[in-house]
């Protein structure tokens, strides 16, 4: 057990932090800082692409699909020099690190070879259709249907139905969805997961305006929405392995890109502390102090968790994460609106600080609910890592 | 000792609850809140002119029907839980007291028949650019002119500001050729008509669409001698109680926002079908709406108590009283309309749903006049912890 | 609505505080202050029979029973100069504040005559035999059995059976006692409420030492105890009910004097704080603050609470009441502790308040266990109150 | 960078494990408590002279294994989880560093070797009646009698100082004829033999059975000048440095304990039946679990962060992992030893039950070398939030 990097880590850190800086500096300067998910998209597919030519659009995959087989050391220092260098979000996230490492393990080399390209070089950017209007904590209740049917084009699934929480729709050209694909199947067997272009007649998207303001989600319905047959992950009825594999993925490397994040919403609560005096406020300097116990929680959490990934099996850090993060971000939002006082009241601040944290209070409070609740979160952990009875389903 | 309504307060409670009911749904209050001022103009009419609601707690002698602060916080709690935007709060619950405190017999005569009678709105300018509730800290002046004033400084998150007819505005009296002194300075509270010259109102667009809010600035305002309120004393011990006063109502308010939203998701959560079951069936939820409960409980408890207080007690005892129930009622909003948004799932995190309505409002009200830590160390104090040069500043 | 009281009640108020403070002064100077359930045993019987005689031991109750009939005001009164003038802990408040009541709703008239005048006198000091090892939180699954035989002292209860956490067991004179008398019935039916005399042979005490050091709960073990065929309350099979309605006394007037106790300690804490400096401490003052809210909450709940409950049904507050002073008193003693610092982890200290202080700590961590835990409390809130669906037993 | 313990430390957790299993049930463990001295003196022999545990993270010039906090970390882990009463905190965790610190070669030499074989049981005397583990705080003072010096004052919660065959006393420098100055006083670290004229020591009865302690009085006890540590310079510096590896090493006992409390309460809900079911069923217990559980996890992260930088990192960086680990192991060992005794029920309650000792230890450790609130001022400070003149003293 070791904190400190080698050498030749270090040099890595080097290397990449001159490519960010250059570029951020450079061509890409309207991108530095760029962190809304949904600002300014076309310049950040050139910037995927960007990032894909240098093979540093995800250094984790293997040499052979573009990454360079980073170890997870590398990993760490990427993430962290792409915070550092404030590079944007990543517009690709779901298909960098959901999809990609999904068909990695149970896609055809087929798959491997028609998708993985694309989504390095931010060609096809993906979103994911999961959850259903009723089947929110409940995910093995989706009545989304998909049918095989032959036609001009050969063979296709024909889908209709309905998602909801789909970040990125808007601006996606493809999505994997878990789909019910056995007539009469119930729960978590009969589903089907299957990769479907967004931009086509049977599929409509419409914003969802979230209590933030924005919409950064949508409702995604598919009618009679078609896709080839060969374009399924897993057999059919495979659906529910496959799909949690990629939640699975969710605690993956992708962490490290959301605890910087996290670490610059901290450090903005800071300086909004330190501007307005309330960090001299014994109470606040606490909560503080508690808000930096939390980011460094997660921190290590994370690397014990990627550790220990490497060898199998979900260890229990990795079942608690979740839930802390959520519980953590949700307490930070709070602080900062201590932190700001009334003026953090103002709908419009020309205070970036002030708009930024009023933005992460807001939207944080979903971050107990999306991707399974923290009722769900907790149950969870305490079936699958203490070991305690099963909740009964109703009848 | 009665700590029960009368039935004549059960009346008010409920005729109250039938109207609001009635007349502000929750399309009705997303609509009025995007109108110019804020608030049903209409509605306001009906609540001042039919069923009385500005003259309830205004002695008989001004026309008003002499009830007390326990009866405005009734009328308090049931706009709360439809969260309905109105001039009830800024002029019924915050400036009359502030008249009634510290008005002569003749601008009490004026004022206070006017209110009552709901041809006057008024507004209170007190908190500085911070929103400090601390009288100590305002940002307006006074000098003196002859035997009148000139007012200059500014005020913020002044409520319900941007159509009154009269703003009462909380200043420091600044003695010419005689420097700032470690001493508190010396307060007045003045009159001043909105249309006045110097003064400039903007409003400000708030997190809560359902309280409107405005800064005023004060250029070189003219202030005649008798738009004082009261002499030409300090003013700080009456505006004090005043202020007490409204934190009270403030707390009955936010008791029956939180009250409303523990109900709604209550009965969501009774409907809502997760896992072949009523998602209210599974323990993790029924727990965290027991505790909900329980909050909203206390709150209750809490502000009914200061509102007696608000009536019967000395400024010191209300003081304390006022400064828990604030704390106590504030925390409890919050935490129960939060837990409102967890429970709803991802549904109450939509902007068209009423959850984060709720939310907003109570954090909203929470930095009104002084935020639950504030108030906290208010309390402190009173219980005679000692006095701390706190950082506090909220 | 009124918080004040009427000047006839505030001469009643000055009565009981004369006379209280002559007694307290005088002839039981020794008994000042003494706030523990087990100490001076013998004195403060002697002390019962004294307020007895003087017609303090329940105010409330009717005057016929010895009581003064007194009014809510009267009672808050009462209990608020009761615990000014520092007066002992009641030693037969099981009695008192638990069983009379109980009587004077189900008992028979001759009950009546046998028990409460023995009870205000403070002649039989009376304990609670609900708990058993396998009926804390599940309390129907009662399994002390009592059947009906005859004998050369006419019919006769012939208990067998354990209960447990009963308080005060080591001097009562009876106890009552809440057996299985169907045989095979189960849950909440066939059960009945006996009264027990407690010095017989069949009856056996054994103390519990808890976590403060101190044994304040017992054992008692029932091996062919005895009690007359009479000293039922309630017909056979309605034990349920009537223990019932025993429980709902806690929620009575009794916990005006608890209130009393929880100010004392509060104060307690306060003075220690103001001691040691921690008074200054910003975070400290928001602790100590937001107790203080918490006894204002208790005080009015309470009211609240006894107004209501002459009108009939439990009301909203009567629910939470409970659960919110286990979960008040609990924070308090980490309050206390936090104030106390180090100095609070000697085992023995000099210092009263230290020693007051710690013992509340420990304690209060039975608070949220004892009379149905919090998670009890929540469920009965939860389906009572807001009328969610109930819990499903176990099959 | 390597998050995961390696082949060898997890066979000496391994080891360490089995070893305790056997050897410190918690009958023995309240057995060895009721003793004089309050601790096994054949068991600590068999740890220190048969396991090498003293040995391990002493470097091998003075005999040590030459590993680090790492592996001390993983002892007092496995340690934390029985609540073994022992001299090895006191000892190899804190006086060890101490010498470390600031040891001449040749005391280093003597002691760590002594300590490495087991010959020598250490203590630090740092505390004042407060209980304040702020070094600039001591309660013993230094003065000067020729090359020598004079040791007067006292010490209190030191721990496993009644049968320590060396103390390693803190004072503060007192030159004659300087008045006490704003300066902070230069502060020494001063070896006395427990047994030397002056030195009267108590031991006090805890709550913590498990963590014996004493009060030390110094009444002008001659210290030779080589009884220094180090050189006659100022120590402060050394001295903070071993005192943040030594809390290190107590936030990793902290959590063992943590980590076995939640694991006896987890197979006890499975078998407790109530309502006709197990009592685990039931989700309020499930999720108040999956919340100690989560509370576990990340002291655990914190914990193994800290001991890797009590080995690598500098003393800025350390202080700030020291503290941070320090206050979220403390208050996790806190609420889930809170939590085990609740849903144990009555039975949790009662003294016979190991609940209330791992509550017990979970407290006393909190409060020892600095509570977690005075953790989190010091994390402030190192955040950069700017330095008050808080009356925070723990």
């Amino acid at each position: 057990m070791k904190i400190g990097f080698t050498p030749a880590q270090e040099q890595f850190r080097h290397e990449v932090a001159t490519w960010l800086t250059e570029q951020l500096a450079g061509p890409y300067a309207d991108l530095r800082g760029v962190s809304s998910h949904t600002a300014m998209v076309e310049r950040r597919r050139v910037w995927e692409a960007e990032l894909g030519r240098a093979r540093l659009s995800s250094v984790g995959w293997p040499v052979e699909w573009g990454g360079r087989g980073a170890s997870l050391a590398e990993q760490v220092i990427f993430a962290e020099e792409y915070a550092r260098a404030k590079a944007p979000a990543r517009l690709n996230h779901l298909g960098v690190e959901l999809l990609a490492p999904t068909l990695l393990t149970y896609g055809t080399e087929a798959q491997k070879q028609r998708f993985l390209e694309p989504i390095l070089m931010g060609k096809e950017i993906w979103c994911q259709g999961y959850s259903e209007p009723n089947a929110g904590s409940d995910l093995a209740n989706v009545a989304t249907r998909a049918r095989l049917e032959s036609g001009p084009n050969g063979d296709e699934w024909v889908i209709d139905g309905q998602k909801i929480w789909t970040s990125l729709a808007a601006f996606s050209d493809w999505i994997f969805v878990l789909c019910r694909t056995e007539e009469g199947s119930r729960g978590n067997r009969g589903l089907s997961y299957l990769l479907v272009p967004m931009n086509q007649p049977g599929i409509t998207v419409r914003p969802i305006r979230e209590m933030t303001g924005h919409a950064e989600f949508n409702e995604t319905f598919f009618t009679g929405a078609r896709t080839a047959a060969a374009n399924i992950v897993g057999a059919p009825g495979e659906g529910w392995k496959v799909a949690m594999a990629t939640l699975a993925f969710e605690r993956g490397v992708s962490t490290l890109a959301q605890q910087m994040d996290f670490t610059n919403e901290f450090d903005t609560l800071v300086a909004a502390a330190q501007a307005n005096g309330q960090a001299l406020d014994p109470v606040i300097r606490q909560r503080i102090a508690e808000a930096s116990i939390g980011l460094a929680v997660m921190r290590y959490s994370a690397l014990r968790m990627l550790t220990n990934a490497e060898s199998g099996a979900l260890s229990h850090e990795a079942y608690t994460y979740r839930l802390y993060w959520g519980v953590w971000r949700k307490k930070l939002g709070e602080l900062a609106m201590d932190v700001l006082g009334p003026a953090g009241e103002y709908a419009h601040s020309d205070v970036p600080a002030i708009h930024d944290l009023q933005h992460m209070f807001l939207f944080s409070r979903s971050d107990t609910i999306y991707g399974g609740t923290s009722q769900i979160q907790r149950n969870q952990i305490a079936e699958r890592a203490l070991g305690l009875p099963k909740e009964p389903r109703g009848i | 000792m009665q700590f029960a309504f009368t039935d004549e307060q059960l009346m008010i409670r409920e005729s109250a609850r039938t109207f609001l009911d009635a007349e502000a749904a929750l399309p009705a209050v997303r609509a009025v809140s995007a109108t110019s001022f804020g608030y049903d103009a209409h509605l306001w009419q009906q609540m001042t002119q039919e069923l009385g609601w500005s003259a309830i707690a205004i002695p008989e002698v001004y026309g008003g029907a002499g009830l007390g602060f326990v009866e405005l916080a009734i009328l308090a709690h049931e706009q709360g839980r439809r969260l309905l935007p109105s001039p009830f709060f800024a002029t019924v619950c915050l400036a009359a007291p502030v008249i009634m405190q510290l008005g002569r017999e003749e601008q009490k005569a004026q004022w206070l028949s006017a209110i009552a009678g709901g041809s006057l709105k008024a507004a209170l300018a007190l908190s500085n650019q911070a929103g400090h509730a601390d009288i100590g800290r305002v940002a307006s002046t006074l000098t003196r002119s002859g035997a009148d004033w000139v007012l200059s400084g500014e005020a913020h998150f002044v409520v319900s500001a941007a159509d009154a007819d009269l703003l009462l505005v909380v200043a420091r009296v600044q003695e010419t050729g005689v420097k700032e002194t470690a001493v508190a300075p010396s307060v007045r509270v003045v009159a001043v008509s909105p249309k006045a010259s110097g003064v400039r109102l903007q409003m400000t667009e708030m997190l809560d669409v359902t309280r409107p809010m405005s800064s005023v600035a004060f250029d070189q305002v003219a202030v005649r001698a008798d738009a004082l309120l009261g002499l030409d004393v300090d003013a700080s011990a009456g505006l004090q109680r005043a202020l007490d006063q409204a934190r009270v109502v403030l707390s009955a308010e936010a008791v029956g926002g939180a009250e409303y939203s523990l109900e709604a998701v209550t009965a969501y959560v009774k409907e809502r079908v997760q896992f072949g079951r009523a998602i209210g069936s599974f323990q993790a939820i029924k727990h965290r709406l027991a505790d909900s409960m329980v909050l909203v409980e206390a709150a209750k408890s809490m502000a009914w108590y200061a509102a007696c207080a608000a009536d019967e007690s000395t400024d010191q005892d209300l003081a304390m009283a006022a400064s828990q129930a604030k704390s106590c009622c504030a925390d409890a909003f919050n935490a129960v309309a939060a837990n409102a948004i967890q429970l709803h799932g991802g549904i109450g995190f939509t902007w068209d749903h009423h959850a984060h309505l709720y939310f907003k409002r109570a954090r909203a009200s929470s930095m009104l006049l002084g935020s639950p830590a504030w108030h906290r160390e208010r309390v402190a104090c009173g219980l005679g912890l000692g006095s701390i040069s706190s950082a506090l500043q909220f």
